[in-house]
């Protein structure tokens, strides 16, 4: 007989505790004005990342087209997963010295873990970390980015 | 291979009764790649046979080719639900090895990342078991209150879930200044929210009768097991480190550990609801009082670790993390060896999962909170 | 949706690989029709490895609904998914699973490969013995997303550019021609 | 039918507490007795310990110091060898001693080493060596045991999955990441790869088709 009491005591304290959880999901349900889902693709114009996000690797230019990447390979070796290679070229300058510069850095966005020990690793700050996340593509190609522009200088006045 | 095949499954005879069902390795219910191998009769478990290795990734080898620095970045990956405390784990063994004594504003902000990383990994297996067990509402609060401790994260780290934070010899930048007050803002928050969670989830009957008694682990068999963090706490075990070996701020504050009684599934769920609000507790205690000073001490660029062998153990949210470094004086390790919490967690499965019926094991899978690469690595 | 007339979103165009020749008035409309009703319910298929499944987690949840873009009916069989998300590194232990799960799913099928491993193998490309460098030799993939891991808002942007890929299709065309 | 009956019987039931822990809840309740407050909840019991009073108890069971353990380890002992200077107490004990020495220091009571911690292999030129991090959850001692085996090529060791019953599993990751071959396991089988594979973690694998060298 204890024992049918209890079977009911537990179908009763069952849907109690039911109907306790529901009046959890009911106060959010009738409080539709704490909305916290963030409408993406409409909130693009507004949408602003943290300072220290980590979208990708870029190379800022000044509007000379100058940056101050000297081509020293640091961050190449800084590099867990090889994502950034550097080919450097060497050139004569004015006063007849031999001087390696960059040619090309090369970028693999699709092989980065944005971990930043590259840009922990470089002495003149050349490469930073760029805010934009949106990178999805149909094409794997894409993602092999050269940071330097075409035509683009050293600044005056980096140390080597 | 994923082939069925004798001679990796059957150890002994299959009766007459008894048929196998494969539970994975793309299953929801194995948070991962996990193959479980469960020989049945009708619905009763006989046998559970893990079968891991989906998600090998060769850690261990490719450290033996990377810096330092680098492998910190590695460690993410395997358990990236307590990133940061497995960055942790290697920073402190290689300046345990260098002899390099860290600021203790470092300490401060590591401690704090500890438990806030804790605080979401717990979060995550809340709603994620919660959703195993058929509560659906509990994946989506638990997850929405996840995103403030991320926003926390990344405002301070740049990134969501692998953080890359510590680097040997301090963390990678300074907190952020709006950081403390983020962080009290969102302790205030959370601590309405987890009644609410008591609410739907834990003080439900149809939820305690699924896991009361279900899948009982002794104290005996967590320490022969080698059982720990909240799983084996549930059983009696005091394992915490950082109550026993306390490393970072651990040895100024006061917190409690938490330990079960029954071992059941039940109560492993409540010690891991208790711990999150022994994390806060923590971090209160420190979020004030972090001490001004250098947030790293600088190192050469190129670390070298003396001859010899090092260990360093720490508690992550699932357990005792352990990395163990041989160096022969290199700049590249010899061998390094992560001791994760649930390799050793998930081949209990078969101990206590033994008897019960297979929507028990789904149960037991949940509370165990198993992170797939974490064993595998 | 007012991301159309973004000048970002149009940079990256798919190329048009076949178009109709004249007289087809009814059947591009058609196709705009269906095209139009399958990019707006592609269920995706529970398939998670490794940390990327956690972003993907976060995009089904509140913060980043993707219910939005009818994509919310995470399936845990492959027979009534039409889209995997191959969210984490594929190992070769792993990769005949991965082929059979794809096999599994009914045509027509899509592949979004997330994350650093499943685009190249990531952080295991170099010295790892057991990751297949890029989930894309195994299986075809449709939309690469990079990030170590994307964020959920990179991941929402990948579902926009396969809805933008699956309205181009051409449903008809291929029957008319059998 | 009845089968099924009896199986359930057996294994299946749970505690018979639970129904009336149940029953005593909704009494409560519907005497509106029942308030959630906080981490205090109702019938569990999740104790905790403060910090005091767990230091005062490692302290009283802090049975000897490193040195003393050492001198009690050397003096049972006299072949192994023993590491000066390094972050724990370290042993190396011959491999054909090992598993009367695990037996050992488990059962013996002032030792007590009933956790293992960690087990792993590394690969040197002229040998594997095993290595064991204990833990006394009594003690709270910590020590590192080493074995090598006799040779690279057919590395043989004894199990020690019969006294902890975690090794078993550390071991299978052994055999498949290093090679060694544990005597008398119960099961040993590769959890990570494929027989056609071969022990990665030993220094002298190689392989052209699946590693891209850097």
């Amino acid at each position: 007989m204890k024992s049918f009491f209890n079977y009911i005591a537990e179908i009763f304290s069952g849907v109690w505790t039911l109907l306790t959880g529901m009046k959890v999901t009911a106060k959010y349900f009738f409080t539709p004005w704490k909305n916290v889902t963030q409408q993406y693709p409409e909130n693009r114009d507004t949408l602003v990342m943290y300072d220290r996000f980590r979208g990708e690797v870029i190379m800022p230019h000044n509007e000379n087209n100058e940056h101050k990447c000297t081509g020293c390979g640091l961050c190449e070796n800084a590099c867990p997963n090889g994502s950034i290679e550097i080919i450097s070229k060497s050139i004569v300058n004015e006063e007849g010295k031999k001087k390696r510069i960059i040619d090309q850095h090369i970028y693999h966005l699709g092989m980065c873990t944005f971990c930043n020990l590259c840009v922990r690793a470089c002495p003149s700050d050349a490469i930073v970390m760029g805010q934009k996340f949106e990178h999805a593509h149909w094409d794997r190609s894409t993602f092999t980015k050269v940071l330097n522009q075409p035509g683009s200088k050293i600044m005056e006045g980096i140390k080597e | 291979m994923a082939e069925f095949s004798e001679k990796y499954i059957i150890t002994d005879e299959i009766k007459a009764d008894e048929y196998l069902v494969n539970i994975g390795p793309q299953h929801p219910s194995t948070h991962g790649v996990l193959r479980l191998l469960t020989r049945l009769e009708g619905e009763i478990v006989h046998n559970v046979e893990p079968h891991i290795g989906y998600i090998h990734s060769g850690i261990e080898k490719m450290t033996e080719a990377l810096s330092y620095p680098q492998i910190v970045h590695l460690t993410d990956r395997m358990d990236y639900l307590s990133a940061h405390m497995n960055n942790e784990a290697v920073c402190l063994c290689v300046e345990n090895a260098l002899q390099v004594e860290v600021p203790e504003r470092v300490k401060y902000i590591r401690t704090i990342f500890d438990e806030l990383q804790r605080l979401a990994s717990h979060q995550l297996w809340w709603c994620a078991s919660g959703m195993d067990l058929g509560a659906l509402t509990a994946f989506f609060y638990g997850l929405r209150d996840r995103e403030d401790i991320l926003d926390i994260f990344e405002e301070t780290c740049g990134a969501r879930l692998t953080l890359n934070y510590s680097v040997p010899g301090g963390v990678m930048f300074d907190i952020h200044p709006n950081f403390q007050k983020s962080v009290k803002a969102f302790i205030t928050k959370f601590r309405k929210k987890l009644p609410e969670y008591d609410k739907l989830l834990t003080d439900n009957i149809i939820f305690q009768n699924r896991t009361k008694g279900v899948g009982v682990l002794s104290k005996e068999d967590a320490i022969a097991f080698g059982v720990t963090g909240p799983t084996g706490r549930a059983s009696g075990f005091s394992c915490d480190v950082r109550k026993h070996h306390p490393y970072s701020a651990y040895p100024y504050i006061k917190f409690d550990e938490k330990l079960g009684t029954d071992g059941d599934s039940f109560m492993r769920w409540k010690v891991r609801m208790d711990e999150m609000w022994e994390s806060m507790n923590i971090i209160e205690q420190l979020i004030d009082n972090i001490p001004e000073g250098d947030f790293a001490v600088k190192m050469k660029g190129v670390i070298k670790l003396p001859e010899g062998e090092f260990y360093q153990r720490v508690e992550s949210a699932r357990g005792e993390f352990g990395v163990y470094i041989v160096s022969d004086g290199k700049k590249n390790p010899y061998r390094v060896k992560f001791r994760s919490p649930g390799f050793s967690n998930l081949f209990t499965i078969n101990h206590i999962a033994k008897g019960w019926k297979i929507a028990d094991l789904v149960a037991i899978m949940a509370t165990f909170d198993l992170v797939i690469p974490d064993i595998d690595r | 949706m007012g991301i159309t007339s973004k000048k970002e979103f149009e940079k990256n165009d798919f190329p048009v690989l076949d178009s109709y020749e004249g007289g087809s008035i009814i059947l591009t409309q058609l196709d705009a029709l269906v095209n139009w009703a399958r990019s707006n319910s592609v269920w995706p298929l529970t398939f998670g490895t490794r940390c990327c499944a956690i972003e993907f987690m976060a995009v089904g949840a509140s913060r980043h609904d993707m219910a939005r873009f009818g994509y919310e009916v995470a399936r845990a069989t492959p027979r009534q998914a039409d889209m995997i998300i191959i969210s984490g590194s594929i190992n070769y232990k792993m990769a005949p699973v991965l082929k059979r799960l794809y096999d599994q799913i009914a045509d027509p099928k899509y592949v979004i490969a997330m994350g650093a491993c499943a685009v190249s193998g990531g952080p295991f490309y170099y010295n790892s013995y057991s990751i297949v460098k890029g989930a894309d030799h195994v299986i075809p993939v449709d939309i690469y997303v990079p990030g170590c891991p994307p964020r959920p808002e990179a991941l929402l942007y990948a579902f926009l550019q396969l809805q933008k890929k699956i309205k181009r299709e051409k449903n008809f065309k291929k029957q008319l021609k059998k | 039918m009845k089968r099924g009956r009896e199986i359930v019987g057996i294994v299946g039931k749970r505690k018979p507490d639970s129904v009336c822990k149940t029953s005593q809840r909704f009494d409560r309740m519907v005497n509106k007795k029942n308030k959630v407050k906080g981490n205090k909840d109702i019938g569990l019991s999740v104790t905790s310990r403060n910090k005091e009073v767990n230091l005062a108890q490692s302290e009283t069971n802090q049975a000897m110091t490193n040195e003393q353990l050492i001198e009690q380890l050397t003096s049972a002992n006299p072949d192994a060898v023993v590491k000066q200077g390094s972050q724990y107490p370290e042993i190396t004990v011959a491999h054909d001693k090992l598993h009367a020495f695990m037996q050992n220091i488990k059962s013996d009571s002032s030792l007590a080493f009933d956790y293992l911690v960690c087990e792993t292999g590394v690969d040197y030129p002229e040998f594997i060596q095993v290595v064991y991090h204990l833990e006394s959850t009594s003690h709270r001692h910590f020590m590192v045991v080493k074995a090598n085996t006799e040779n690279r090529e057919t590395a043989t060791l004894d199990t020690v999955s019969d006294i902890w019953p975690t090794a078993e599993f550390h071991e299978c990751e052994i055999y498949d990441l290093l090679g060694i071959r544990f005597n008398n396991h119960p099961n040993l089988r590769r959890y990570f790869l494929d027989d056609t594979w071969g022990h990665p973690l030993r220094k002298d694998f190689h392989d052209d088709i699946h590693v891209v060298e850097r």
